[in-house]
């Protein structure tokens, strides 16, 4: 089998995505022996941006309109366009909703000189195109990377947990911070494949990996506000990584 | 102590066998039948299984999935399996080189009792997919002709491109052992069928069935089911006469994993042929 | 002659950025660093924040040096609140930012920067001639990462670090075993210096430079400090920083500029070597002579020798304070319990790229009311673009494809961590 | 069944005795509040006064994510190289947590036995220790209070000793090891033992009636009160993974880089996770939240009684203790039984 045209992207976002590829230090040589990477921009010069590819792996938001002419070129280029990371699957950090509109926050960040400069609301890749496969995380898990590439060897997609943190914090046997601690957690809607880092280091998770399908995020703020949480830090903590979740929609239904 | 004591002398029963794939006939598309030959390492011991049984299938580095053996035990030495494409495992299988290497386990399930058929006439209701199962049957029963009464196989697909075993279908309407009722849903102008078209429930008007010595089979679609099962119950069918196959998702075929449970039976150690009755009294059913 | 240069996409850098040169009549008329990473205005969306959601968010801004960007925003809170942590932890502070010196100097060295000198477009390429090298290359990196993973949790966007402390303190093993690999990880340092020493440095790009880094009490070469020092003799109090990161908006570039008295200044490691390399020891402090930066140099190019002396630094502090806390002995320490309070703090880190500054002020409740982040590779643009500068009118007669290459090479060598830049920052406009 | 008695002063050196027979695992505090178990070297790391670890004995032998064989594509399946014949000793554990063993041990035997689970099983000895309840705990409604056989020794406390009973051949063993340490049972300890029993009996104070519950599940198929649960359960998983009888499990492959070999896996599943009873061409028959948290009921307190003639539910309280929505099997059974007498 020939080996798969691949090209490693970064919209909008902080690199954590493509570093985790660089920082698979053992594998690395395997990995790039295993696919002809026609473009790594990050770590590679010699860049070809007008092939087709099997894969490409997009890192990042789309904030501005040169991320999306980006975004649709490689979705017209790409057999399998992939999403790594948070703010590509799920908006991210960027994403994030808070009561300044786009438009006041270039203001008050450029004032005047903002104007120049063209921004959109940001959104993830699925907002504009189709994704074939989304790795999520802030980070991705380097687990998972691997092990997506070793599937799309393969031929197959990788079939990732659709389960929460929770989950895998019990079966590490974590205390529990949100019941025994009180501690505001994410981990009942958020989902797994970090083996629930935070929890592990007594941290609450704050959903770095977006939610479950199906998350219930109803019953996560009624839980949360038994604890004695104001709807503020709720809301905060719920609206960080993900563009979709509106708790302020969720709250009214 | 209720530990097993004998631990060393189990099989472990989740290794799959090595097998190989000798022929690939393509039925329809996203269909294949695949002849495949089991290997024992342990020689001696043959493949044996009762229509109605399915394997486990192992393609290496994707996972493991159940298929329902399409062949007759009648026929020594191969199984053959009748795949839908529709996933990670079945995809995979799709793209296996000739004469690749899979794994198999099994066969698991109840199977059809046919012992209890003989003697009797035998309905076999088949829809789309459902033909895997019961083909088995079929020709279980014409192997061994004498010891059943009528068999009678009604079998409905969508169009003609969509008929699974078409030409080994059509061949039986010559037969006289066997009555063969294929049916359409929806004539396609383009396409040359001279049989019968309508769903599969109005072949129901073709046959002359006495429900006290019939066992019916019934395999295929949800949806098909509950029409069957009405037309069966009209025609005065025990509900512990007619037999169904269920599916189920299933992680272990052994019953262990939990998936395939419904209520208090697991479908790959109970099933996956029940009994209507069976059935009625499971929750989550039709 | 050419009219104009532009270059599209710098590669091998964080980020996305370009370069447009003007040249009119002979002369460079214009020479810009453009940057179009879109901004993602991390500071206004953070007000409002509890305290202890300000570190996971801001951190965020950069990959590579995330536990810097932790470390320099814990202090802050810390500063705001008045809260003092533990030797302890600082010292554990201080090994997570050491961790990230070293995957930071070690990814630009062996995969960004080295195939550079060598022609080679990437690691990769370079690996298929000298694979051993380019082995050691990640292996020196994955070292940085092993400690960012055992003290921070994770390589990138450490979730260990919080105010007042850790969730988790290592164990003594773990320590044990850190140290172990840092003696290897120190024998491989010492042949980069070979390797770098090696490499022809070019002279197209030297110019008068200003230079800013930390400067702290302590005995040792540190990556932490009180003080801003400068070239030009001045001192500053971190807490003055406004002084010389005077930001100003440019229209080519989605990042905000720095000057000093109206004159651009670089820092990162070059700066940090001339300014404190007095201080060094050892290993570090022979290396130092050996790559030639014991004299005062004007060319920037010369940030690669810098960092494969931090390479080294890096690497010897960890183990002398991996050392101090085998002795001492290492407590299971739970976050320092504080009384929240409306307050303003200042805290400040030497990233790999530079000074780091975190800024914020926070109401009684410990909710954040104003953030102000102020990153290296933004404080060493307006200094990139006047080296750009001079490598232009020095290779003015070059062919287009090699003054292209020439000037990226300007460019990598500040390792300018674009997203950092772009992060950001809050300016008032009277 | 033998019976004999430690005196309390006695444990410590006991304990140095059992390391003869295995790697001791015992009960030990993890944070401020919570208890695992985990390996421990003497009796001053064992917490003795426990109510409930967060994961129950399940763990050691059907792992939370368990290697089943390596493969390759040229060489097909092999076994794991088997572990070295690691013995273990596991110290104070509860009645419900035997009970539930003996359940795993039921589901793992049958026509097909799970050689992994039982890999595991047969090279732990187990010591039984008796509990403190605490509110969640309804074990005595469930009849797993008490414990007659799934052990090897189990100590009650009766003030100044421990009552030993010896349960199988291996825990001899381990008392005659340390023979000087025990003493006969006499008039008093009896005595004790009786009062300590009635008073531990009274300690149990949450109940649900469990005659005729199958019949009123049945009857109660359709009640409310399976939509009210329905909207609170997050399907987080964790009352499945903390549950001493669960032992769903799913299987996946994960390939090597090479994409050639790799291994078969299997890891915890949860029936309330919303791809559990998925198939394939998208047909899901549990796709409501509250049918789920339906069948997680339904399966431990009826579907299991059908089967094997009782629940297979301990009462341990682990699910209730745990899960974040706070949803209660107690609370569920009282409320289908009112519902019920209206
Ligand atoms: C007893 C028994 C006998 C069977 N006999 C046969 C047989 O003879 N022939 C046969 O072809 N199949 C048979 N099946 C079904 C067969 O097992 C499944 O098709 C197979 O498991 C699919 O495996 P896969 O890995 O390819 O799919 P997977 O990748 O596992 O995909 C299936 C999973 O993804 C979901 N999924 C897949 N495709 C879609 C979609 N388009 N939309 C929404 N969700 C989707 C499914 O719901 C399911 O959970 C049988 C099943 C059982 C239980
Ligand atoms: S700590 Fe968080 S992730 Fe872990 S079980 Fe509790 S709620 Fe879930
Ligand atoms: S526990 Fe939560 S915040 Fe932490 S790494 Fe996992 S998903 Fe991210
Ligand atoms: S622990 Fe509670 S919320 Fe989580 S799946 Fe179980 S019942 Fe639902």
């Amino acid at each position: 089998m020939s080996k798969p045209k691949v090209g490693i992207y970064g919209l909008t976002g902080c690199a954590g995505d493509q570093l985790v590829i660089l920082n698979c230090e053992d594998e690395l040589l395997n990995i790039v022996g295993a696919l002809d990477i026609k473009s790594f921009s990050m770590a590679v010069s010699e860049s070809d941006d007008d092939c087709l590819l099997d894969i490409v792996f997009v890192e990042g938001t789309v904030v501005q309109p040169r991320d999306e002419e980006m975004l649709q070129n490689l979705r017209e280029r790409a057999k399998l366009l992939i999403a790594i990371g948070t703010c590509a699957v799920w908006g991210g950090l960027p994403a994030m909703k808070n009561e300044f509109s786009q438009e006041e926050i270039k203001k008050k960040v450029y004032g005047p000189a903002g104007d120049i400069f063209k921004t959109t609301a940001p959104q993830p890749l699925s907002s504009f195109v189709k994704v074939d496969l989304s790795i999520s995380g802030c980070p991705i898990e380097k687990e998972q990377l691997l092990q997506a590439v070793a599937s799309l060897l393969h031929g197959d997609l990788p079939r990732l947990p659709g389960y929460a943190v929770c989950t895998e914090c019990k079966m590490s046997e974590y205390t529990c911070l949100l019941v025994e601690k009180g501690q505001l957690c994410l981990g009942p809607i958020t989902v797994a494949g970090c083996k629930a880092r935070c929890p592990g280091y007594g941290q609450p998770c704050i959903g770095c990996r977006g939610p479950v399908e199906e998350a219930n995020v109803s019953s996560e703020i009624e839980v949360l506000k038994e604890k004695g949480f104001t709807w503020v830090d709720i809301q905060n903590r719920l609206r960080t990584f993900v563009a979709s979740i509106d708790p302020l929609q969720i709250e009214s239904v | 102590m209720s530990k097993h004591e004998n631990c060393s002398d189990c099989q472990n029963p989740y290794t799959p066998h090595p097998a190989r794939i000798i022929r690939i006939l393509p039925q329809i598309p996203d269909h294949q039948l695949f002849q495949i030959h089991i290997r024992f390492e342990d020689q001696g011991k043959v493949f044996t299984y009762r229509p109605g049984q399915f394997v486990m299938l192992s393609v290496i580095g994707v996972g493991e999935a159940p298929f329902s053996i399409s062949s007759s035990p009648t026929h020594e030495g191969i199984i053959e399996l009748c795949v839908r494409r529709i996933g990670h495992v079945t995809d995979a299988l799709f793209r296996l080189p000739p004469k690749a290497m899979v794994g198999i386990r099994g066969p698991y399930g109840n199977g059809f009792p046919v012992e209890k058929l003989e003697g009797n006439n035998l309905l076999l209701v088949a829809g789309g997919l459902g033909m895997a199962p019961l083909r088995s049957l079929l020709w279980y029963t014409l192997d061994n002709r004498s010891k059943f009464k009528d068999v009678i196989l009604m079998y409905g697909a969508k169009n003609p491109g969509d008929m699974l075993f078409k030409y080994e279908l059509l061949s039986l309407l010559d037969r006289t052992d066997v009555k063969c009722l294929l049916t359409i849903d929806k004539k396609d102008e383009s396409a040359i069928w001279k049989a019968h078209v309508g769903v599969v429930t109005t072949l129901f008007d073709f046959v002359d069935i006495d429900p006290n010595d019939t066992y019916a089979a019934v395999c295929g679609p949800e949806v098909m089911f509950k029409f069957v099962l009405d037309e069966l119950l009209k025609r005065n069918f025990a509900k512990d006469r007619i037999l169904m196959s269920l599916e189920r998702n299933m992680h272990c075929g052994v019953g262990k994993c939990g998936h395939c449970m419904i209520g208090y039976k697991y479908t790959c150690l109970d099933g996956p042929i029940f009994t209507y009755w069976d059935a009625i009294n499971l929750p989550e059913m039709v | 002659m050419h009219n104009s240069i532009v270059i599209d996409h710098i590669c091998r850098v964080e980020g996305h950025g370009g370069i447009t040169v003007g040249i009119k009549d002979g002369r460079v008329s214009e020479v810009n660093m453009d940057i179009f990473e879109g901004p993602r205005f991390f500071e206004p969306l953070v007000v409002g924040r509890a305290y202890d959601e300000v570190s996971p968010i801001l951190m965020r801004i950069c990959a590579i040096c995330s536990g810097t960007h932790t470390v320099a925003s814990l202090r802050a809170v810390e500063s705001a609140f008045g809260v003092t942590v533990s030797r302890q932890t600082h010292l554990l502070r201080d090994l997570l930012v050491q961790g990230g010196n070293i995957q930071s100097h070690a990814l630009h060295l062996f995969c960004l920067s080295i195939p550079d000198f060598l022609n080679y477009p990437s690691a990769i390429a370079l690996a298929s001639d000298h694979a051993q090298e380019v082995k050691m290359g990640l292996e020196l990196k994955k070292l940085g990462n092993t400690i960012q993973e055992a003290i921070g949790g994770r390589a990138i966007h450490p979730v260990n670090a919080t105010v007042g402390g850790f969730g988790r303190v290592p164990t003594r093993d773990m320590l044990f075993d850190l140290k172990e690999q840092l003696k290897r990880g120190l024998e491989q340092s010492l042949t980069t210096v070979d390797l770098v020493s090696g490499l022809q440095i070019p002279d197209f790009c030297v110019s008068p430079n200003i230079y800013a880094a930390l400067s702290s009490n302590e005995h040792g070469y540190s990556l932490f400090g009180d003080k801003i020092a400068l070239s030009t003799g001045d001192t500053k109090d971190i807490e003055a920083y406004k002084e010389i990161c005077n930001e100003q908006v440019v229209s080519h570039s989605h990042a905000k500029q720095s000057w000093f008295k109206s004159k651009p200044f670089a820092v990162g490691a070059m700066a940090r070597i001339i300014l404190n390399g007095q201080k060094l020891s050892g290993e570090a402090k022979k290396a130092k002579v050996r790559l030639g930066l014991d004299a005062v140099s004007d060319n920037m190019l010369y940030n690669n020798a810098a960092q494969a002396i931090e390479l080294i630094y890096s690497i010897e502090r960890a183990i002398e304070i991996i050392d101090e806390l085998l002795e001492v002995g290492i407590r299971e320490e739970k976050p320092l319990k504080f009384r929240v309070q409306a307050g303003t703090g200042i805290g400040a880190v030497e990233a790999p790229r530079g000074t780091l500054y975190h800024s914020y002020s926070f109401d009684e409740a410990g909710r954040l009311i104003e953030a102000d982040v102020i990153t290296p590779t933004a404080q060493n643009l307006a200094n990139i673009e006047k080296d750009l500068r001079v490598a232009v009118e020095n290779l003015m007669d070059e062919p287009k494809e090699l003054l292209s290459s020439k000037l990226e090479m300007v460019v990598r060598a500040y390792d300018p961590c674009i997203s950092c830049a772009v992060h950001l920052i809050e300016v008032n406009f009277e | 069944m033998k019976i004999i008695t430690l005196p309390k002063e006695n444990l410590t050196e006991f304990i140095g005795y059992l390391h003869a027979f295995g790697e001791i695992h015992a009960p030990t505090k993890r944070g401020d509040k919570s208890v695992v178990f985990a390996p421990v070297s003497d009796l001053s790391e064992i917490e003795l006064n426990y109510t409930r670890t967060i994961l129950p004995l399940k763990k050691y032998f059907f792992k939370p994510v368990d290697v089943m064989f390596n493969f390759y594509a040229d060489k097909g399946y092999e076994a794991p190289t088997e572990e070295a014949d690691k013995k273990y000793v596991i110290f104070g554990v509860h009645p419900c947590d035997i009970h539930g063993l003996k359940i795993l041990d039921l589901v793992s035997n049958g026509r097909y036995v799970d050689t992994y689970y039982f890999a595991g099983r047969n090279k732990a000895a187990i010591i039984g220790l008796d509990c403190i309840p605490d509110d969640l705990c309804f074990c005595r409604s469930i009849g797993t209070d008490f414990v007659d056989a799934g052990f090897d020794l189990f100590l009650s406390d009766i003030d100044n000793s421990y009552l030993v009973r010896v349960g199988t051949s291996l825990g001899d063993d381990m008392v005659k090891a340390a023979d000087t340490l025990f003493h006969e049972v006499n008039k008093e300890d009896r005595e004790a033992y009786k009062r300590k029993s009635i008073e531990r009996r009274k300690s149990f104070r949450t109940e649900i009636q469990l005659q005729d519950l199958p019949e009123i599940i049945d009857l109660e198929y359709e009640n409310e009160v399976w939509h009210e649960v329905g909207e609170k359960c997050l399907s987080c998983g964790t009352c499945s993974m903390v549950c001493p009888t669960c032992y769903c499990y799913a299987v996946f492959d994960e390939l090597n880089l090479d994409a050639s070999s790799g291994q078969r896996k299997r890891r915890w599943d949860s029936c309330l996770f919303k791809d559990y009873a998925l198939v394939a061409g998208g047909h899901n028959f549990r796709a409501e939240r509250s049918s789920r948290v339906k069948n997680r009921f339904f399966h431990k307190q009826r579907g299991f009684v059908t089967q094997y003639g009782r629940p297979s539910c301990v009462g341990c309280g682990r699910c209730k203790a745990y899960c974040p929505a706070g949803i209660d099997i107690v609370e569920i059974v009282n409320k289908l039984r009112s519902q019920t007498r209206v």
